[in-house]
């Protein structure tokens, strides 16, 4: 068995807002092909460690290891690293003055320089994977919630990311369209794409996850393979947050 | 009553020379406005602090002085140093005034459009002038459009003033034909409805672009 | 003069006889922006056409109370009764007669046509076409619409003279007097040739001949004695007072 | 410089006489405005159709005209039918003027007063007049305090207006010190420097009564 | 035992918002003493029957008779119905340019003309009743929610009313708060107010209720005294309702 590919490494990772102490010597690793879930209450740092990993945050110290790389925002285009790790929001932040497609395209093209022709293509083969294959010239507003979301995944794909972050991508949802986003994720994952998500939705978790992350109040309290976590937690707080969302 | 009317028939042609070089001026000035308008209000957003107080200063000078003041230091004031004609003191002069108050429509309507929409850009790997001119900006003006027509029709108004360095605009002819016949009122009223006209008119256009626009929202 | 006037100036009548806006004052309007007939000093207008107004207050035992006004407002002004006289330069037209009554001139001048220095503007030939700014409501726009269509209007002369020598107009139709005044001020023009002569009348409310009597005489008397004269030569360094051969027609 | 600076200290007894009618004319119009705001405020909320058209009707029109067409349309226009002295025409222009935007001011900030506060006093047998004097409107005024002191710093500047029928305020001052010296790029500097510091010193108290207001909030 | 005095009757009370019928054929009795509690889902129609009883509300058709009266908006002064009646809401709606004391003896002199010495004397014993005996002269803002409340009891007792109408008093408030305001209520019941109150304390309706209204879709399912309504109820509706708040 060979050595899996590490795609991302943090290390003593600490990151404040002002006085704000937000995130206390992070450590993480996401190998090639992982699907890595992140749970814990809310306010416990979980947005802000993701959007540190995708430069949206600047961290104030430690270090952040992409695809071997060490990135440090003072030498390194960001602009290329962001390209490289795509990223789906809770709210979808769809462009609501271009349709699906032109969502889909305006990276690809106005980024990677990619022809128009070619940038179609590819985009009406992520929505169609996506299931939106009658949807390319509407506008976001005529669109659900759930199908927003799965825009939002296809353009996130559009860039060939590497890796994807998801930041509670279900919560904005009706409770019957958080399904339907699910289904397109657990398939992305089965694909090999390397995923980091943040999600209360433990079946998920469950399934899906290779790894389950819990943090609390900035810190890592505890992580493992999702049977351990849900069934054999060894933390009393990670007992406490269980018990009170499932 | 009848007076009125023969003077409102009567002196159409003179008055729709007039109505002509207010909407030139007008729209000129607005247009200028809208690209000082756009500069000034990147400048506020860029973070940088001198840009900013640059900026905070422009828009501190205009808001804190009669736009007649501005006219008259630009035909008459500065023109020892830089002829400018009539038509362009105006325009520039109305525009200088406007710009102060189309960077803060723009810049409100820039900060409106969601942190998210900024975020998501960026995650996609779009640099900031990327995102900002093909995300952010085109969202901006739509959003402005009402504020911004608003501005037009304060514009419309405020071209009234450029009849005082000698530009026979329609207020300046009801002004110059009210005091040759020494018989103001008619004049007077009938420039009034000229303006309620082109206001309500562009009232309405504006409405109408809004619900055109927004269309895709 | 007749002796009925001269009793109104021995101020046997009183003021009531006139009809006056403030009993007691004597209210004259004037541009305010026509140097050397009237301008400002500090917050007084002060010029020839003030010191005639005073004097003539003076003669008929009421106090001045000279009014600064827009110069294109003072002619409905007087009709309209917001000044009881205008001592403003005015000259006498058919039209402004429709509105008000003139008193005997009590200057002469004549209409000039201002230009920049080097201007080739030499008759009323070259003028055609040409961009002419007068000042609002007064005699010089008839005479500019003889030759173009584009008539900028300002508020005052001064103005229209001070815009000539920045170089926004080809030419100004202003008076003689005022022109010069402004060259003595150091503005660069230069006059290129006269439209005539004109007279220039004190302008009275219609419905107020008492008065406008009493202000003939009253000029009459300061032409007798020589009065008018020396006002004329202390603001504006020439006597115009008399009338020249050929008035404008 | 030298020059602007002689010019400006030399000037000071002119421009201040100038200042005080610019003060006198922007306070008094600003007075009467609130009495026609509060007026049609009260008719635009009256639930009385007629009325309310006759309100939309006023606001309708002064916004549709320029500023300068109302106050000559007093000074000159209805000078035949109804004498009205220089300062009243150009202060009740104002006013007439302000007037609308006032009244859309009160009217928004009465309507911002939570209808919760309407319910609790007509559930105490507060009739409705009452209701509005005493627990509405001084309310209302409280939340207006902003942008009635925007609105008098507009007026201010609107006043430089008045010059155009004669009234030597600031900007007529500077206006005619200008023309009559042939050198009017330092008059005009000195004016906006008069008009920067009375926007600014009001803004400083506007402010600061804000402040003072909010103390019960 | 005499026969108790009526305070309140409605009959076959209509009431609807432009197309949305709200109140259908309402009949309720409340006698001299009562304290009637309302209890309904969100939406059901309870505040705006209680604002109807206080004519904030205009009815469609039926019959709301007031001790004895019936009263009709076009032939009524409501303003002195309204005074007999006092109601307490949910957002307490105190007036904030008024101190507390301010708050309470507005009315009294503004309406009933009591001079303002009287006002000034009666206001500070209802204060000092409901515990705010050291706020006279504080401003709202500076208050508590609880506080807020108390003094909103206050302010409507001033007018001397003859019933009391409460419109969820208690649900903006902090948990913490709740009890000191249920206790003023549960006094003033206790001391032989007339009330209706719309809650969701049913604490509070068990203890201090003497009939409970259980109101579903513009409708009154079922009534009773409370521990009928809430140990056996008869309806289907009611016992699901129960269910969902206990
Ligand atoms: N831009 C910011 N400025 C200041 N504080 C912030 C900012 N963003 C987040 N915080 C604070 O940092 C802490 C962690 O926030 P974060 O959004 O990472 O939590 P979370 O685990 O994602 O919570 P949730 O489940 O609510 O999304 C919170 O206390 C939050 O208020
Ligand atoms: N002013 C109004 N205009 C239109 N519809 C209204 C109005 N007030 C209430 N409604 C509607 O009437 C229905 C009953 O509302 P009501 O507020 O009486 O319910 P409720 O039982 O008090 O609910 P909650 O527990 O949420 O306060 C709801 O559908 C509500 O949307
Ligand atoms: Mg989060
Ligand atoms: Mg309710």
């Amino acid at each position: 068995m060979t050595k899996p590919r590490e795609m991302i490494r943090v290390e003593k990772l600490n990151k404040s807002f002002g006085d704000l102490h937000v995130l206390y010597d992070i450590d993480l690793k996401v190998n090639e092909s992982d699907v890595v879930v992140l749970i814990g209450a809310s306010g416990s740092g979980k947005s802000t460690l993701l959007r540190c990993l995708n430069f949206l945050e600047f961290k104030d110290d430690g270090k952040i290891v992409i695809e071997g790389e060490q990135v440090e925002a003072a030498t390194h285009d960001l602009n290329k690293v962001r390209a490289k790790v795509g990223m789906v929001f809770q709210h979808f932040n769809l462009f609501p003055h271009k349709t699906v497609l032109g969502n889909v395209i305006e990276a690809p093209i106005q980024v990677k320089g990619m022809s128009k022709k070619e940038a179609v293509k590819e985009g009406k083969r992520l929505l169609d994977k996506v299931g939106l294959g009658d949807k390319y010239d509407i506008y976001p507003s005529r669109l659900s919630g759930g199908q927003k979301q799965r825009v939002a995944i296809a353009r996130a794909l559009a860039m060939q990311p590497d890796i994807m972050l998801f930041d509670e991508p279900t919560s904005a949802l009706d409770p019957e369209l958080v399904g339907e986003v699910l289904e397109t994720m657990k398939e992305l994952g089965e694909e090999g794409m390397t995923m980091v998500v943040v999600t209360h939705e433990m079946g998920f978790a469950r399934e899906v996850g290779d790894w389950v992350v819990y943090m609390n109040e900035g810190r890592i309290v505890e992580e493992g393979q999702p049977d351990h976590i849900f069934d054999h937690p060894k933390e009393e707080r990670t007992k406490a947050f269980l018990n009170s969302i499932l | 009553m009848g007076e009125f009317f023969d003077i409102f028939i009567g002196s159409t042609d003179v008055f729709f020379q007039g109505l002509w070089l207010t909407l030139r001026l007008s729209v000129v000035s607005l247009l200028i406005a809208i690209v000082i308008g756009l500069f000034f209000a990147m400048l506020k957003i860029s973070r940088i602090k001198i840009l900013e107080i640059i900026a905070d200063l422009y828009i501190w000078v205009v808001r804190g002085t009669p736009l007649i003041v501005q006219i008259f230091i630009l035909y008459y004031g500065l023109a020892s140093i830089w002829l400018i004609p009539e038509f362009w003191a105006a325009s520039i002069g109305l525009a200088f005034h406007s710009g102060a108050y189309i960077a803060e429509i723009i810049r409100g309507s820039i900060q409106s459009i969601a942190k998210g929409q900024n975020e998501a850009a960026r995650s996609l790997g779009m640099n900031r002038r990327l995102t900002m001119r093909r995300i952010v900006l085109p969202q901006a003006f739509r959003r402005a459009v009402p504020a911004l027509g608003n501005q037009f029709i304060i514009g419309i108004k405020d071209s009234s003033l450029a009849s005082f360095i000698g530009l026979q605009e329609l207020f300046g002819v009801s002004n110059t034909m009210g005091s040759n016949s020494f018989n103001y009122l008619p004049y007077f009223f009938t420039v009034a409805i000229y303006y309620l006209v082109i206001v309500l008119v562009l009232t309405v256009a504006v409405n109408q672009l809004e619900k055109k626009l927004a269309v895709s929202d | 003069a007749g002796d009925d006037t001269a009793t109104d100036l021995n101020g046997d009548s009183t003021d009531e006889d006139f009809h006056l806006v403030e009993s007691g004052k004597l209210t004259f309007a004037a541009s305010g922006e026509f140097k050397p007939f009237s301008y400002m000093e500090g917050t007084d207008m002060v010029g020839y056409d003030i010191a005639v107004g005073e004097a003539i207050a003076e003669k008929l035992g009421l106090e001045p109370n000279p009014k600064k006004a827009v110069f294109s407002g003072i002619v409905t002004g007087v009709s309209e009764g917001r000044y009881d006289i205008a001592v403003a330069s005015h000259t006498i037209t058919e039209e402004r007669l429709e509105q008000v009554d003139f008193t005997e001139p009590y200057y002469y001048s004549g209409p000039v046509v201002w230009v920049q220095p080097g201007s080739d503007i030499e008759t009323e030939a070259d003028l055609e076409g040409l961009k002419i700014a007068v000042a609002r409501g007064t005699t010089y726009i008839a005479m500019a619409e003889e030759y173009t269509d584009d008539i900028p209007q300002l508020d005052s002369d001064v103005v229209a003279l001070q815009s000539l020598a920045n170089g926004n107009y080809d030419a100004v139709i202003t008076d003689d007097v005022t022109g010069n005044a402004a060259i003595d001020n150091g503005l660069e023009i230069e006059e290129a040739f006269y439209l005539g002569v004109s007279e220039q009348g004190i302008a009275v409310r219609k419905d107020n001949p008492e008065l406008t009597q009493a202000i003939n005489a009253a000029l009459e008397e300061m032409k007798a004695s020589g009065e008018l004269e020396a006002l004329a030569q202390e603001w504006i360094g020439v006597d115009i007072t008399v009338e020249p051969e050929d008035t404008i027609e």
